[in-house]
């Protein structure tokens, strides 16, 4: 019972906010709808005994890669959303598409699913940090190696996109000619 | 007891809200944004099926979704300010021809 | 946003990612009320650019409307952390423009006196600028030991800061009893005083790192720009005045000049932490046989008489009033008396045209020189940097606009 | 030490180095010269200022290579009614030297010696202030001391102690 | 208790909501009682006294975008090892090879980006970073 | 995993959040005075080291000087200046607030109690991942700064803001990779276990600390990160009033701004309480005595510890200058983050081939 209620809380906060993603203009306002989605998704992660991952989702989604879409937002200084022809059409056409997808969507898990509900699960079934540990380390032992690849071509390929280019004159730095930090 | 089909709808309605945030928002950050929404929408329906089949393999695919997520924020936002750059602006429509 | 106030200079960005920031006046880092306009990229300094003014109080017009004596309690408010620099200085100028001599007592004192203002100067700086780059208790520690040297100035003259102690002809009053033993209690206690500030920060790492190698200015930079005192010192041109062009008795004193050729932060730094302590020492050396005899020059027309003499004879009487009343006349003529003060050359040019009121008072003033140098330390560097050049080249506001 | 009177005849000072170097240079630049209480004050015509002073500075044997000050006196009602006044120091040999230009209170104008000393920025700019002397090829003429809308020049005699009312 | 493992992050909601409660009185509170007397230049933005010049919200150096990246792709390393020196005890050397790696290969981007100066703050943009 | 929860599993659902209440309530009230008291304690002790006497008018020793401070605070002018973004200027205070009381949460101060037949842990709540949500916690408190600094609107305000959250997302790096040494050291990602595991003695009088069991290094990383984490001298750049005025609190005022400083002790306390819990043994520590002092001896031992930690956070801020923003950047990437990442690897060698 105490479940089915924090789920229709959280369920309500996540879609509350994911509505106000779209309906705002000024990107931080997105951003911060997307971090509160994010942490009401956490708890819904909790509730379904995945505390690993609820704390993860916090660190990594609503503690870090928000951050950085922040930082972005404050550093281009992104005003409000300018209104074009486009989006007016878009905005027409939107609204029934959510109601159109979402039905479909939901239609096509639910069919797959036809089972109502799996039986009580109490507490005997929780993603704890060993229970996914001895996974990860283990039987996705390669997925995991491969990661670290992927993080290694992020990071390069993030700091060639985003280093300015090479100037030539005018910005270059007046360094003093003969001493500098020793 | 929350059925899995609570949290399945829920999964699809928040990722059709991703999906039309992606075509209606015309700026390019909050376009990433709804993908963040869409991944945090397939990544609930992950946990719920995990639960549901208790077996962990779910939740660690979503540890992985997250890692990539990580890495597409760092590129796609590397993107978005290389091309703010030369085009000063984040409107998709004006951001609509490939070269930089 | 309405304009409310008189349209102040402004600095344009000249680059896409620049900005322009105001450093002051209400700046708690900028020593008064200086204020300056910076381009900053991120956090580097593009274009900096001084604006002063804002404490001009129009001292050098005052003067001219006021006999030479009435003149000395201006000058203590010029620079408000050496005024006993201030006054030796104009007071020197002047008995130079009427060919006075006063008697080694007086001198003496004043070189004494001079020193401990030096001391006195010093010790705020290093607190100010400890202060600046974050260490919290030196400025304390510093404070403490300048209160002793507040104290001597108070015995002497009854003020703790704007003593107008030098008058011309000499000093304003015979010191009193007991205050060369507070005096030599302060120089037996304070150099180990400068140990422990020494310790603080000399050999602590993060302040070499704030310091070495920050805000260089090169020795052919320091002349070109008009540096002076332990700025210039600091960058390697070795002149002090109270050595090369001695005034008031200084060549009888035994001093070294600390110099140093790094021209970064901590160059004037230590050369200022070296300088305290030579100051000391002259100190002591002025305590070890102050001469006797008067301490106002033998001219009955231009120096005060005694309050005794004033009241029992009609002679005195009679002067006192006419110089209090009319000032008296010097000779027309001009002087430029330059004094080492602790933040480098302070110059006096007095004009006289014979009448008992300045024609014109200029004063040079060593922060007003120093501060064009500050540019060229800044540019390129951090804003962190650019507090640490200002604490390093110690301009006093009222200095600067007078 | 009693005051010795002034040396005002340019013959009885030409042996001194800094004057003998400028007259070296140009006789005409130089328009007088006076030596009083141990100060060697030469007053240099207008045009030749910068140049006199760069010889000053650069010259091996006199090395005035600091420029201690600039000023102004205000000499009104008389004619010329400025004088520009620069204190010149040798480092290295410990000297002193006045240089003065007089102006003539309707043209209150000379070329600027920024370009010499870089230092002269400050002075010039509150001279240009204070007496409204202007300063030609100066890079950055503006009020220093002064609000930039202010009217008048404190410093001049005619202003009055208390400002105009 | 109904469900014991979900119980235990309850007290951390009514906590948030103790502290979100708190912090939303004290504005209140400060809101309600506070004089209020604004005036032209009370409410200036602080620029040290100075009316200010053009807009605060500039754009600001890719540095702080940089930085803000490498903390997400060193977080997600971070959050890797967590679980991993969980059960290092049962891993044992093959965990530590297995972290060695990886590991390895991240500071091959860490090395990276040191010889490519984005860790360098005293040089200002533009030179190529 | 349940192991700890045994006992607890007789309470109703209704006693448990009442107990969970009542811990809470106590736990903000006593983390408040503690936040009070610790800035009093920073005043005198730093007024102690620069020769002067702090506080010392209101009430005895000063005692009284948090209270009217907090009078003070709340009578002030509460402005909020027309060019603020709002909603997030006011949302950014009650953020950093909320973030900083609620790590607390997890912090376990003393073994288990029974009072009444109800059987609590002395913290309001014991989970598995209690670190792990301290982490996230401590990771969401960049927006506080970041959106404080943005919603201003001033350029100080943003400087500082940008300085902070780019010094705190850089620190949080090394400050989690120093503590996945300890990790190794016990296993467990449950403070209380972390804890635990530290009980006892090895060669007899050394205890067993973590700090003693090899992970210094880790100690002093964390040390150096969570001072940068928590904005104290020698790494509080972002307030650094001599260069930015006040960073990006620069617009705030009243209690707003008190907001502000609370959550800065705030954090502080908790830091402490984290380096307590992992590198120096918690609430273990010399028992004896009768029963009553055994019951008591934990909570002192934990709050004494807590509290040298909080005395090396004054005196140090009495001490040291501050340093340059690059050094400062310098510092945590390019020295404390491949130490931590090097002890890392050390002790995980180690500990895989001791067995």
């Amino acid at each position: 019972m105490l479940q089915l209620v924090l789920f229709f809380v959280f369920g309500t906060i996540a879609v509350a906010a994911a509505v106000n993603l779209l309906a705002q203009r000024h990107p931080i306002n997105s951003a911060l709808s997307l971090i509160v989605v994010m942490a009401s998704l956490a708890a819904l992660f909790l509730l379904m005994g995945a505390e690993f991952l609820a704390a993860i989702q916090v660190i990594v989604y609503a503690g870090a890669i928000m951050v950085l879409f922040v930082f972005v937002i404050m550093l281009l200084n992104a005003g409000a959303e300018e209104r074009t022809p486009g989006s007016r059409v878009a905005m027409l056409l939107g609204f029934p598409a959510v109601v159109l997808l979402a039905g479909s969507l939901a239609w096509t898990l639910l069919a797959r699913n036809p089972r109502p509900a799996p039986v009580a699960l109490g507490g005997g079934f929780v993603g704890s940090p060993t229970a996914i540990a001895q996974l990860l380390f283990r039987d996705f032992l390669l997925p995991f190696e491969v990661t670290s690849v992927l993080i290694l071509i992020a990071i390069m390929g993030a700091v060639v996109l985003a280093s300015p280019p090479r100037t030539t004159a005018g910005a270059a730095s007046p360094e003093p000619p003969a001493k500098r930090e020793r | 007891m929350v059925p899995i089909s609570y949290y399945l709808v829920l999964s699809a309605i928040l990722f059709s809200l991703g999906v039309v945030g992606f075509l209606i928002k015309r700026n390019l950050i909050t376009l990433f944004m709804s993908i963040e929404l869409m991944l945090n929408a397939v990544n609930l329906a992950f946990v719920a099926f995990a639960w549901q089949w208790k077996s962990l393999n779910g939740q660690v695919f979503v540890f992985f979704v997250m890692v990539v997520a990580a890495a597409e924020a760092a590129v796609g936002l590397a993107i978005i300010i290389a091309v703010f750059r030369t085009r000063e602006t984040l409107n998709v429509d004006r951001v609509n021809l490939l070269k930089l | 946003m309405p304009q409310m106030f008189t349209p102040s200079p402004t600095l344009e960005a000249t680059g896409p990612s620049t900005m322009t920031l105001n450093m002051g006046p209400q700046h708690p880092s900028t020593h008064g009320v200086l204020r300056l306009l910076l381009e900053i990229d991120g956090e580097t300094v593009v274009r900096l650019m001084p604006d002063i003014g804002f404490l001009h109080t129009g001292i050098e017009k005052t003067c001219e409307a006021k006999f030479y004596q009435q003149a000395v309690p201006l000058t203590d408010r010029i620079d408000y952390l050496c005024p006993l620099t201030n006054n030796l200085c104009y007071v020197l100028a002047v008995e130079r423009l009427l060919g006075l001599e006063i008697p080694p007592r007086a001198q003496w004192l004043r070189v004494m006196l001079n020193e401990l203002t030096r001391i006195n100067s010093h010790l705020v700086w290093l607190g100010t600028h400890a202060l600046d780059i974050g260490a919290m208790s030196v400025f304390l520690y510093c404070f403490r030991e300048r209160e002793d040297t507040l104290r001597i100035f108070e015995m002497v003259s009854g003020q703790r800061m704007m003593t107008s102690y030098f008058r011309i002809g000499g000093l304003a009053l015979e010191p009193p009893l007991g205050m060369f033993d507070t005096v030599r209690k302060f120089v037996n206690r304070f150099p180990s005083r400068v140990d422990e500030y020494e310790n603080l920060l000399t050999a602590n790492p993060i302040w070499l790192r704030r310091t070495k190698g920050v805000a260089y200015l090169a020795p052919e930079d320091a002349i070109a720009l008009g540096a002076t005192g332990p700025t210039l010192r600091a960058s390697g041109v070795d002149i002090d005045l109270r050595r090369d062009m001695p005034y008031t008795g200084y060549e009888k004193f035994q001093f070294k000049v600390p110099i140093s050729h790094d021209g970064d932060v901590f160059a004037r730094y230590i050369v200022r932490v070296e300088e305290l302590r030579e100051s000391n020492e002259i100190v002591r050396q002025t305590l070890e046989g102050v001469p006797e005899g008067p301490i106002k020059a033998d001219a009955p027309k231009i120096v005060l008489p005694d309050r005794e003499k004033m009241k029992t004879q009609m002679e005195a009487l009679i002067y006192h009033f006419k110089i209090v009343t009319e000032g008296f006349p010097v000779p027309a003529g001009e002087v430029y008396q330059a004094v080492e003060s602790p933040r480098g050359e302070m110059g006096y040019y007095v004009v006289s045209d014979g009448s008992p009121k300045p024609y014109r008072v200029h004063v040079r003033a060593p922060s007003f020189a120093n501060l064009q140098a500050l540019e060229t330390m800044c540019k390129g560097r951090l804003i962190a940097d650019v507090v640490a050049a200002i604490g390093s080249i110690d301009i006093v506001l009222g200095e600067v606009d007078r | 030490m009693p005051l010795a009177p002034a040396i005002t005849d340019l013959d009885q000072l030409k042996e001194r180095p800094a004057l003998a170097r400028l007259l070296a240079w140009n006789p005409d630049a130089v328009e007088a010269a006076k030596l009083d209480r141990d100060e060697l004050t030469i007053v240099v015509k207008r045009p030749a200022i910068r140049e006199a002073c760069a010889i000053l500075r650069d010259d091996g044997k006199l090395q005035f290579n600091f420029l201690c000050d600039i000023t102004c006196v205000d000499w009104y009602p008389n004619e010329p009614r400025f004088e520009v006044v620069y204190h010149l120091l040798s480092v290295p040999r410990q000297q002193r030297l006045r240089l003065k230009v007089r102006l003539a209170g309707d043209d209150p104008s000379l070329e600027s010696i920024t370009s010499v000393w870089p230092s002269a920025n400050f002075f010039e700019r509150e001279i240009y202030d204070l007496f409204g002397v202007r300063f030609s090829g100066h890079p950055n003429l503006r009020r220093i001391m002064m609000p930039e809308d202010w009217e008048g020049h404190p410093l001049r005699k005619d202003y009055p102690v208390e400002g105009y009312r | 208790m109904p469900d014991n493992y979900f119980a235990r992050y309850l007290p951390i909601l009514i906590h948030v909501l103790f502290a979100l409660a708190l912090a939303g009185a004290i504005v209140i509170l400060s809101t309600l009682v506070g004089k209020h007397r604004p005036s032209r230049v009370k409410l200036q933005p602080y620029e040290c006294g100075i009316t200010p010049v053009g807009d605060a919200r500039q754009r600001f150096s890719v540095k702080f975008y940089l930085v803000a990246m490498l903390f997400i792709l060193f977080d997600v390393e971070a959050v890797f090892l967590y679980p991993w020196a969980v059960i290092f005890r049962e891993l044992k050397l093959f965990g530590f090879f297995e972290m060695l790696v990886y590991i390895l290969v991240l500071l091959t981007g860490f090395y990276y980006l040191w010889k490519k100066g984005v860790l360098d703050w005293n040089k200002p943009e533009g030179s190529g970073l | 995993m349940l192991r700890l929860y045994v006992e607890e599993k007789m309470l109703s659902i209704t006693t448990f959040v009442i107990v969970s209440v009542i811990k809470i309530v106590i736990a903000l009230a006593v983390l408040l005075t503690a936040v009070a008291y610790t800035v009093w304690l920073e005043r005198k002790l730093v007024g102690r080291i620069q020769n002067r006497w702090g506080p010392q008018r209101v009430g005895p020793f000063g005692l009284l000087q948090p209270l009217a401070d907090g009078a003070k605070f709340i009578f002030k002018e509460d402005l909020t200046p027309p060019y603020v973004y709002k909603p997030l200027y006011i949302a950014a205070p009650i953020l950093s607030l909320v973030l900083a009381l609620t790590s607390i949460s997890l912090v376990p101060i003393g073994n288990w109690v029974t009072v009444r037949g109800v059987r609590t842990p002395l913290e309001i709540t014991d989970v598995n991942i209690g670190l792990l949500i301290i982490l996230g916690i401590t990771s969401l408190s960049v927006y506080g700064v970041a959106l404080a600094g943005w919603s201003s609107n001033s350029k100080y305000s943003l400087l500082g803001s940008l300085r902070a959250s780019a010094q705190m997302v850089s620190y949080e790096i090394a400050l989690g990779v120093s503590l996945v040494g300890v990790l190794i050291m016990s296993g467990s990602l449950n403070l209380r276990e972390i804890v635990d595991m530290q009980g006892g003695h090895m060669a007899g009088f050394i205890p067993r600390w973590n700090i003693f069991r090899g992970q210094i290094v880790a100690f002093f990383v964390y040390l150096a990160a969570a001072f940068a984490e928590t904005n104290r001298v020698p790494f509080d750049l972002p307030e650094a009033e001599t260069e930015l005025v006040a960073g990006y609190h620069t617009e705030y005022s009243s209690m707003k701004f008190a907001m502000f400083f609370m959550a800065e002790y705030a954090n502080m306390i908790t830091a402490a309480s984290i380096a307590t819990l992992l590198f120096l043994g918690g609430w273990h520590g010399p028992l004896g005595g009768p029963w009553w002092l055994q019951a008591i001896l934990p909570v002192f031992w934990f709050a004494l510890k807590v509290f040298g930690f909080i005395f090396l956070y004054i005196w140090i801020r009495g001490t040291l200058p501050r340093f340059r923003y690059d050094q400062l950047m310098a510092f945590g990437w390019k020295f404390l983050f491949p130490i931590a990442v090097a002890n890392v690897l050390v002790t995980s060698l180690i500990v895989a081939l001791q067995k």
